[in-house]
């Protein structure tokens, strides 16, 4: 899942010719101030932080400027934010225009219908959630023939454009739908698509990209996230690890195993701390390398849960094994295993031998790892 | 009878001289599958765990009639394998693949539905029947053939689940694994009625987790159409909104698809929800007790 | 019994308001047809012919019950308005239009064909079925109810072969106008099945052009399949090749598609050939009293 | 049906991603002779004459040079052509190459199966008509998921190819691919596709792009075809006319009675010189317009052959009559029309008035026409 800043998203709307507002990319308040002398951008214009988080205008995060000295002054306070825990590197000018009314555009998945779903609504300019169902209009596109002429008149009509308004949107949802396709997108979203005049104009841009197509899309490898730095490396060794609130780490293999063993761990008063899914792997280095990821998340307490199925308990106890002696003393936290499966009785006893008990019952585990979480705690931070 | 799969399953392993493909085509041969062919191309007239290995599945299926492909080839070449094995006539296609484009899972999925192939997957461990066939990657040790059936989004998890009923001295009817991804061939809807009409299951066990609203749907096909019991387990309830759960489709996203909706919907239609996997074998033995099948 | 159309066919008119659309409007409704309803985005809440006009097809099934359209759209803009026929449901689509890119059409054709939906044309004259209904353009004067099926590639060539049967004294069961074009929804060997099983339908008239191999595979159909007595006509004996006579689909290539083999073809299937279209009506007059059927 | 001339064809190739051997165009012996000095083309290199038809090679519109004198020269021999009637324009220059198997490889439409076909053999550098078919093996691609990696596996395997020149064709085919779908193309072919080491290249292209796609594709409409000037003129006011070898033209509505028309003519000895359809219309002013374009042909004699369905009789009468009144005494030819169908009595009537007999039967009308074709000649040549 790459989520793109709207600079970003705007790039790929230019590509396939959405049309957007005249605009420009600052890094630093000169460049800003640059853009407006230069008439890249003209004035007045709104000067947006680039940052992934919803929530921009309240925030702070966006501003408006009349002179190039007021782009200046806005770009800086701007690029000095930290917005919701975000750095801001980049602001987006564009040149303010006389808006009518403000509409929502979005392709995304239907996951039940198995098919893209082209969402509009006349209720643009506000958080889509907060929409009320009935006035948003969904309509399944079929990725065979694509999006049909019928289905983009019905878009028109349920956001009461007619004449040049109609074509004009006829054409971007042409150039959404290619988007949503040519870049393997989870979502391609404009909110508010803005009336101006008679045409039509991307005011924000919100596109995800899907993960799994990353090898059909080299160019967004090196875009930043919403990740944190942990989960960063953890994608560059392909190792499912999700950060969260609390200061228990949890390793288990497979998603769902994973996933069930946050919630057991809740239910008996813990707070999860890292999300970590070994999936099917079997390899002993790779146990390793991903336990000391987990070390890096400075947990209170680990829980290691594993149901050899297709992969060996044994193994999986070596690579913990080996995991654990290189981490610092002072870095150390107590652990808890939990094994069961193939050769289970060889995993508890290589666990046995490194000083680390295992035990089989995950309710017991799990309370045991809870209260180990609420022990003294480590040398350093937490999860 | 059974649910997908059968004794005249012939399954083709598309990727059979991977490490993936050859490993478990020697575990799906021990369950007592019948593998008649693997597919690598290039590699055509060698063997593995001695199943005879062609370049293409026509090829594979006009020598040796099978009618159910394994998929393992990676995910940038599994549309491909998908295509191949439905234009070949097969069936039943498991695909165990991961990290496959949903994109390509929007043409796979309905190029195969279009000819009547049904795909189970991708990221998926697959079908099995024990004592008649498997095919995908459920550890063989964790079935006994019994009248309980199962229907999942994860693997580990219902290997545990599956293994704590065996445990408890009951067995499977069929147990099939959807696959953790956004799109996928087979949902909780499409094979429920297969359990409903199969008569050697007696109850369905139901294993899912957040994102979607595939267990919602599955809650309504059931208030609906389903008469016999249901037990099923969530997984996600301490998930955050907004972060993928190691599966790509496991992610509450815009408010849609936690765990607490999945259940409260799943209740209303009947279904006993467990709060932890291991209660899970333990509510399919009450179930049963009370009525009568035990 | 009739064939495509019949009493329950309840016609919508994509592109009512143009001025093909509302003459055959006018013309399909004095054959009988019920026209239920018109299509032209943007001018729903008017009537032509007496027609009420909808903006879109889905209303226009939900309002009135239509079940076939004739579409009379300008080609641009065709594929979008079969795919709207096919997705608000219609079973029986007749294009009318001529100069659709046989792009367009192969997407079409496979996107109607996996729904359900049975295409006649493009660039064709459409269906008819004398005292029941006609979704196209043939022009009325020349039926008359009678037990001659026809199924033809052309337009006014048929009319006269029809006109010519008509004033022999006979009429038609149903009359299938396929259209001139290189890849149509229906081709003789789709429709040959459907008089074959028409009890209404005595003897068969098949007109052929040049171009392809439509005629041959009909004929192969013809001796394997079809019982009924066939006279058949294939113009086209007097053009060259490589050049394209009037219809997209009317040329010569690479040695495939002359009339030549396909009169051997239909011959060798038991057919009369007839070497004029003007001896066909009287063929058919000859064919039927042989068989005592006059 | 708009067939490209070689170079046109490989300049759709190249933007497909097709290998090509190093080329240019030239339009004069001295740009020819440019092209080798400057190292645009390599020596030894290759100098064909740009018409579209086939057999160049043995009608010495295709030379070999090794210097840049022998380059002009050879242009210049090959500009100075008449090429089976096709004044040469253009010439194309290509390097030589070391030359390993000659193969083919095309994409064209199966009408039956309502699918795109991929054609291949090893027998390519000859006419696939002279091959047999069991040396060519033809794939149907479905057009909705498009070229699958099993059917390109296939082609590799049925030329006889492996390893790098595998994927060398796997590319290939999805270049080939996207340009007979993108281009709205009847046919795309190379033949001979070269085995060049471990490379493949296209030596020759043939690419026909479908008429009735005009409307997405501007750019062809300026490209000169194989059609004569009248069937360009035809074509621009979109009037179904094909000149042929014979000097009696035809006029008839629908392609079918149009074509049925000659046939009836050749069987009573006569020789069709034109094919007018005039299609479904109704409108005097296009008829007039379609029978003043059959006067420029130059017939004999001219055969109107109505059924009124669609159409009405007096009309085409009307139209029919006006345009005999523009035509010069001199450039007059004897008319037979047949009128059958909607408002017969009317038309002929409009016809009798004008001094133009018409008859109801079609033999005697083809009897009658064939015997004035036979008469003396008229004021101009042939049709």
């Amino acid at each position: 899942m790459v989520k793109l800043a709207e600079w970003r998203g705007k790039e790929i709307f230019r590509k396939y010719g959405v049309p957007l507002p005249p605009g420009r990319v600052a890094r630093s308040p000169a460049e800003a101030e640059q853009w407006v002398r230069d008439g890249s951008v003209p004035l007045p214009c709104v000067i947006k932080a680039q940052v992934l988080a919803g929530g921009r205008g309240k925030g702070g995060a966006v501003r408006f400027a009349n002179t190039p000295e007021e782009v200046r002054a806005a770009a800086e306070a701007i690029l000095a934010l930290e917005f919701k825990g975000e750095r801001v590197r980049e602001v987006l000018l564009e040149g303010k225009l006389a808006i009518g009314r403000e509409l929502y555009v979005a392709i995304t998945l239907d996951r039940s219908a198995r098919v893209p779903l082209l969402l509009t609504s006349s209720q643009g300019g506000v958080e889509i959630e907060t929409v009320e169902d009935s006035a948003i209009v969904r309509q399944p596109i079929h990725p065979f023939p694509g999006l049909a002429g019928y289905e983009k008149r019905r878009a028109s009509q349920s956001l009461g454009l007619t004449g040049a308004a109609s074509k004009a949107l006829s054409l971007l949802l042409d150039a959404l739908w290619k988007a949503f396709n040519a870049e393997d997108a989870e979502l391609v979203e404009i909110n508010p698509l803005a009336v101006v005049g008679e045409g039509l104009v991307a005011l924000d841009a919100k596109v995800i990209i899907e993960d799994d197509a990353a090898f059909r899309h080299p160019e967004y490898s090196e875009i930043r996230d919403d990740r944190t730095p942990l989960e960063e490396i953890a994608r560059e060794k392909e190792i499912a690890f999700v950060q969260l609130d609390g200061n228990i780490g949890v390793i288990a293999n497979g998603a769902g195993l994973t996933m069930a063993t946050l919630d057991v761990l809740m239910e008996f008063g813990g707070h999860p701390g890292v999300f970590l899914d070994l999936g099917g792997t079997d390899d002993p280095a790779k146990v390793s390398e991903a336990f000391l990821l987990m070390a890096q998340a400075r947990p209170r307490a680990v829980f290691l849960n594993i149901f050899g199925g297709v992969t060996r308990c044994d193994t999986v106890a070596t690579g913990l094994v080996q995991a654990m002696g290189q981490i610092p003393p002072a870095e150390r936290f107590p652990l808890v295993a939990r094994i069961r499966g193939n050769n289970e009785v060889e995993g508890i006893e290589i666990l046995r031998k490194a000083g680390i008990t295992a035990l089989s019952s995950l309710k017991e585990s799990a309370q045991s790892v809870v209260a180990a979480a609420q022990g003294p705690p480590p040398a350093g931070g937490r999860a | 009878m059974s649910v997908l799969v059968d004794v005249d399953t012939r399954v083709v392993v598309q990727g059979i001289t991977g490490h993936q493909g050859s490993g478990h085509t020697l575990q799906m041969k021990l369950f007592g599958t019948k593998v008649v062919a693997g597919v690598t191309p290039g590699r055509a007239g060698t063997q593995v765990e001695g199943v005879p290995v062609f370049d293409s599945v026509q090829e594979a299926v006009d020598r040796t009639g099978a009618n159910a492909s394994c998929i393992f080839v990676p995910a940038p070449f599994a549309k491909d394998a998908l295509l191949e094995a439905v234009d070949a006539g097969i069936r039943l296609v498991v695909i165990v693949t991961e990290h496959i484009p949903f994109h390509d899972m929007l043409i796979m999925y309905h190029y195969a539905k279009e000819r009547g192939t049904r795909i189970v997957g991708p990221n998926c461990p697959g079908v099995a029947s024990p004592g008649k066939a498997k095919v995908g990657i459920i550890p063989n040790v964790v079935f006994r053939p019994g009248r309980v059936g199962v229907i999942s989004r994860s693997g580990t998890l219902t290997y545990e689940i599956v293994n704590g009923i065996r445990e408890n001295g009951l067995g499977q009817s069929t147990c099939i694994g959807l696959g953790g991804d956004p799109v996928v061939g087979t949902s909780f809807v499409d094979a429920l009625p297969w359990f409903e009409n199969d008569p050697d299951t007696d109850l369905l066990v139901l294993v899912g987790e957040i994102g979607g609203t595939a267990e919602e749907d599955a809650a309504e096909y059931i208030r609906q159409h389903f008469t016999k019991p249901v037990v099923a387990y969530i997984a996600g309830r301490a998930a955050p909104a907004g972060k993928r759960m190691g599966h790509a489709g496991a992610i509450i996203s815009r408010g849609k698809g936690t765990a607490q909706s999945k259940q409260a919907a799943l209740e209303a239609a009947g279904a006993r929800v467990g709060r932890f996997p291991f209660e899970i074998p333990d509510l399919v033995s009450e179930v049963l007790r009370e009525r009568g099948r035990r």
